[in-house]
């Protein structure tokens, strides 16, 4: 038996002992996520007992240095974990941008005063993070941001404005991309900033999207103050840590929606409760064929996944297909919830009110939501840019 | 030269689409949406397109009305289409109203019909009763009462159903449900004893009604009973046809706020409409469009002039405005980026409106398999 | 009764009485069309006879003067009698790319010599044209092409290579562009030429397509000495007369693929034949719903058609939009074949020989050929690019 | 870490696609075209896959094979697929062989199997009898006859038929067409009397016949009279994912190329391939590619490891490849323009062949459907 065979199975004792069965079904809306922060909630004691016991095993961010509030995990534990959890159907005991997006990059590229002052934190669960990208002048054409940062002795004073900010309205820390040079070349008058939400001259103003309420905030930056200790690698350079940053982001995305999904019926079977069986097949041939086609094409996206992670695993090095599976899993999304309103009819066009069940209004609602899938995160469109130039090597 | 318009048609066209941008522009149905608006439309403004004709198209100049045709009821129709202006049309003009001319007796016809044709009154066609566009599939059951009927059953979609002032309802005098045979039609006023209206909250904000029919007396008896099913379908086409006119208004506005955004963001130094991807969308939407409108156009058209062909025209033209009104919305929001899903603007209602456009009446699907029957195969 | 309505009468009644019963059905194949020319063939009797009678009336052209050979009558009248000739389902009496495509050249901008040295023989089938636009480096590009001819004396000297010239190994004549001017912007320097196919230094080879032989040739120019007067228009304005003439030509691929379709069995009998029915439907409810999608997107184009027609009679100007009629009518064409082919099955995979019906190897043929069609008389992706810029008039 | 392939796998394919570049690219399958080959594929490219064990694959050590699995011919295929290069290894190496080795007797098996695994022996299976992939469509009728059974029936696709050696021949011993009970497998001599097989020329110049049998004697039974049809489903499983391994051979060549096209041919001053609208395309073809590609080389694997989930997955990999590979080269005959449609150059083969091969066991239509119904829906 191997060191990594050992591993595994103490883990899952671990995990079988640890893990309330509350928290081995999949959530049932994004209000029973826990998030972690200064003000942080929990939908319920079951949830609270999970990102505790998580917590203080360091696996909510296992293979981080235990130093760091991690669990000092090895790569290779630290899939098995992720194997292990998902095996149990475990929900994330603590989901976090500062874990997910921030940590790498300071891990990366932070200095020993910014990973002390910052990761445990983060690990633990006890200041919530949001990212600070995009503004209302750059979306798919993120490097032309414009808010400014301007150095005054050991401050920066920023002035500007940043739009589909996630949980601005929650967070207490936000990292940013700000422009400390208007004069060079647009990205290379970039840097990265780490900014507390609660410095004078912030104000966030949420976001109200066509599927009704949403995380994503506005928020108007007048002339705060950051001090210049915050500045993540070197002045200049935040370019390429953002872009290394979406990488993660992309990754996110895919893995989020997934779990989501696993709650929901399956259209199969709405399809022959909706439109009637025959001989125990969905009654309607063309939407059965229609199916047949998703649930292949689904399957296949599943399979290309895996295959890339083994490859990776083998040591092959990771490459742009990251923007092939955001491209593929958010036009996939957008399939399944467009194809689950059609199945239902009249009873996929309830808004809010009587007349429809909670799961048909979370049709609507998340048929709506997944519009925006593939918008957020590098749109469509950027990811086909990608891909035919980095991938496929044609000319710019 | 039936596509090219008359003068009179032009001049119909143009007081519809200055009523509309002046009096229901699409921030008109967000502060009824945003005001929770007990009614869903603007009473006032109703009045005001009755006032100036649009309720009484159909309608015959001795009951109040113009005795215009669909094909100039579309033009109105899709001229609200583009400002997805909530009112009565569908509901009264293009159901309610023809099914009381068609089969109501004078007394009824003489009463009901000018008070539609001046904005007064609405009747909204109690008929869907599942989860998809069935037209025989009805179990609401008629009873022979005191010389007369009475209807038990529940609706599950009536247009308007919460503010109409009377209903027409299809229920069934004998066979079993999706039998085309045996169905019937009755007048009965919203007032009568056992009509119970529960208002929708639909993803459109436009009205819709759960009405359930408690051993309802009908007020009156709509043609034969038993024998309503080819009145009855004959008026959905008409229904059909001219809500494909608001769809293709609907979907001609969304494109053109598209083409006017990829003409003014600039990213990349450049206006997003220069980019070729973008370009060549646009351009295969553009005549996905123009072959919709002209099959649209044509439906309505072989309505009017009582074409043999005029069914499987409508089925061919709501199939063709369901899909690119869904595309073109589509395509809106994925053009427009972030700024397109959120609420403030306007291309969310788009993107709703077409959803519940393309259910109601039949999907795409439905009529795609309609058409097939029609030719034949 | 108005004039036009006399001469409706008038036209129908000669044409009943003129038109040979073979020629009121579609043509099964290309080899039963008439072209005319030196080398003039007849596939039947019939075809001869209903030629001779057409041309002889002035109905080859019939709304070219009477003084050039054509029929002399109004545009109103040019179109009833179009609407007689597919009321009666009367073939073409001479296809004739003279007469489509450089008779209305001529009469625009040739000189009153020019014109009665060609049209006359144009009209009357005596002489065949063929057209030299392509050239192996100029496809889409084609502004971009590089056949020279110089100027020496009263004469031209023309050396390069042409493509793509239909029936050039049996044409008499050829109208082309030639650069006669490579140092000014590449538009400025073409100009529009007539060259006799007798003259020395020509070349031709026919070309093989996927689909089996075809009509296209490559054409090779070695110092052809063509007479100054074959220049139609001045020397370098010989762009503008290509660009209008393109749009006859695009008109004309829409219009004779229609014709060779009527002559197929629709696609709903053989559905029916191949796959069999039930209660009088397609059994098979997929490929029955994808027939309904394909038959209403074919009637919605025709209405379209229709529509333009219409609107370009009631005096409406004609547009941009025969790029969408080239582009929609093409890609409908290879739906229309791909689905035949599908239908068919095993049955529609026949190249030649034992085995197969003539119907069936045409499907094979025709689905192949129809590759071609979107590529053919300006690319899906330039009319996209002339509807996107002139129509829609999104930038540059 | 089965998506990863091992060392030997490796050198596997590395030495398919040497051979098969140096032996069949696709100017050989021109040539056999051109020169109206009576063979269809050349013997002596054959015997040489074959000497270095291609056609022994899935044939045990015992009887001349190599013993591997569908996961290695997979590899071989594929690397056929990128040259469209002609050889037996569909009729004989993916049907008549593994249905000699699965049912046939010691004795039978003792001959053939070594003459396949040599590249002496074709043995093509006669199945199919109508235009569409049936598999147990058959009528073809075998009576008891001596000792043995006498077969009578016309079957219409027969690949390499009119060169087989032998025949694996599905006839019906009981029951009616469509039902899966009833229906044998029997070896059958091309030389006996009452076998006439008569070449069909395809559009993809590959080798298939039509084979009529008249009273034909078998010359032995393979396996139990009328409980064929599982064993035939799943030898029908292999040979639809190993012609689906060799889709995405010819799928990536022609992607391959029109890459290479689009970043030489140069229009307007610049490589087409600058085209954002073609960029685009291709890159969404791409992703279609990886993604057929998982699902095929899955499917493979699924066979070798006797997973319950192979025939489904067999059926979403075969369904797949037929879209991507007509897409794919749909996409290169419009992106090469005027040159892709001439004979001249080999985009054509590569359209024909993606024809062919998506009917030849199930169209994608057809493996949807089977996906749908091993899925429970």
């Amino acid at each position: 038996m191997s060191a990594l065979d050992d591993f595994r199975a103490e883990a899952r004792a671990w995990l079988e002992a640890n893990c309330p069965a509350s928290m081995r079904t999949p959530p049932s809306s994004d209000d029973e996520d826990t998030w972690g922060g200064r003000r942080a909630t929990f939908f319920s004691d079951d949830a609270r007992l999970w990102f505790e016991r998580m917590r203080d095993r360091g696996w909510t961010a296992p293979t981080w240095p235990r130093a760091y509030g991690g669990g000092g995990l090895s790569e290779a534990e630290g899939r098995v974990l992720e194997e292990e959890l998902r095996r149990l159907g475990c929900r994330m005991a603590l989901k976090s941008f500062g874990i997910w997006m921030l940590g790498p990059v300071l891990l990366e590229a932070g200095t020993e005063e910014q990973k002390r002052e910052h990761l445990t934190g983060i690990a633990r669960g006890e200041l919530r993070w949001c990212q600070g990208y995009s503004e209302p002048g750059a979306g798919s054409d993120l490097a032309s941001l414009g808010m400014r940062a301007v150095r005054e002795g050991d401050h920066y004073v920023v002035s500007g404005q940043k739009i589909w900010t996630s949980h601005a309205d929650k967070a207490d820390w936000m990292f940013c991309l700000v422009r400390t040079d208007p004069s060079v070349p647009k990205r290379d008058g970039i840097s990265f900033l780490l900014v507390d939400m609660a410095s004078p001259g912030i104000s966030v103003r949420p976001i109200r999207l066509i599927s009704g309420n949403s995380p994503f905030c506005e928020t108007f930056f007048d002339g705060v103050r950051v001090p210049a200790r915050n500045l993540v690698g070197r002045e200049g350079g935040g370019w390429a840590i953002a872009t290394s940053l979406l990488k993660h982001e992309r990754a996110m995305i895919a893995r989020i929606r997934d779990a989501r999904a696993e709650a929901e019926e399956a259209l199969e079977s709405i399809a022959k409760r909706v439109l009637g069986e025959a001989r125990g097949e969905v009654a309607d041939r063309v939407v059965r064929a229609e199916l047949a086609q998703l649930g292949i094409d689904v399957l296949a996206n599943k399979l290309a996944l895996r295959r890339a992670a083994e490859e990776v695993a083998a040591g092959r090095p990771a490459g742009a297909e990251s923007s092939m599976f955001k491209y593929c899993g958010t036009e996939l999304g957008k399939r399944r919830r467009e194809m689950r309103v059609r199945l239902l009819g009249l009873s996929g066009l309830g808004w809010e009110g009587e007349g429809f069940t909670p799961a048909e209004l979370s049709a609507t609602r998340d048929w709506l939501r997944s519009r925006a899938s593939s918008i957020e995160g590098g749109s469509s469109e950027i990811q086909l840019n990608i891909l035919a130039k980095r991938v496929l090597g044609l000319p710019a | 030269m039936s596509f090219v318009l008359t003068e009179e048609q032009r001049a119909i066209a143009k007081a519809a689409s200055d009523l509309v941008a002046r009096r229901a522009p699409v921030a008109h149905l967000r502060a009824l949406r945003d005001s929770r608006d007990p009614v869903g439309f603007s009473r006032e403004v109703w009045r005001e397109m009755a006032s100036v004709g649009f309720a009484g198209i159909g309608i015959p100049e001795a009951h109040g009305g113009s005795g215009l045709g669909l094909t100039e009821l579309g033009l109105v129709l899709e001229a609200c289409g583009r400002a997805l202006a909530p009112t009565p049309l569908v509901s009264t003009v293009l159901l309610g109203a023809p099914l009381v001319l068609a089969a109501g007796d004078e007394a009824l016809r003489a009463r009901e019909l000018p008070l539609v044709a001046s904005g007064e009154r609405v009747i909204a066609l109690a008929h869907e009763e599942g989860p998809h566009h069935a037209p025989t599939r009805v179990t609401t059951r008629a009873e022979p009462h005191a010389g007369g009927f009475r209807l038990t059953g529940e609706k599950s979609f009536v247009l308007d159903g919460h503010v109409a002032d009377a209903f027409v309802v299809v229920a069934r005098v004998a066979g079993e449900a999706d039998d085309p045979r045996g169905l019937a039609l009755f007048f009965v006023e919203a007032s009568a004893p056992g009509v119970h209206a529960t208002r929708l909250h639909l993803v459109d904000s436009r009205n819709a009604a759960r009405v359930r029919f408690d051993g309802v007396t009908a007020a009156a008896t709509l043609g034969v009973p038993g024998e309503a099913f080819a009145l009855l379908d004959r008026v959905l086409d008409g229904a059909r046809a001219g809500l494909a006119a608001e769809m293709l208004g609907g979907a001609d506005e969304v494109f053109a706020r598209t083409l006017a955004y990829l003409k003014e963001r600039q990213q990349f130094g450049v206006a997003i409409g220069s980019f070729q991807a973008l370009q060549h969308r646009a351009a295969d939407l553009y005549c996905d469009l123009e072959l919709t409108r002209s099959v649209v156009l044509e439906a309505l058209r072989a309505i009017d002039r009582g074409d043999p062909e005029a069914a499987r025209l409508v089925s061919a033209a709501k199939a063709r405005a369901g899909t690119t009104f869904s595309r073109a919305t589509a395509e809106a929001v994925q053009m427009h980026g972030g700024v397109g899903v959120t609420d403030e603007l306007d291309i969310g209602f788009f993107v709703k409106r077409a959803r519940v456009a393309d259910v109601t009446f039949g999907d795409s699907a439905f009529h795609r398999d309609r058409f097939a029957r029609l030719s034949g195969f």
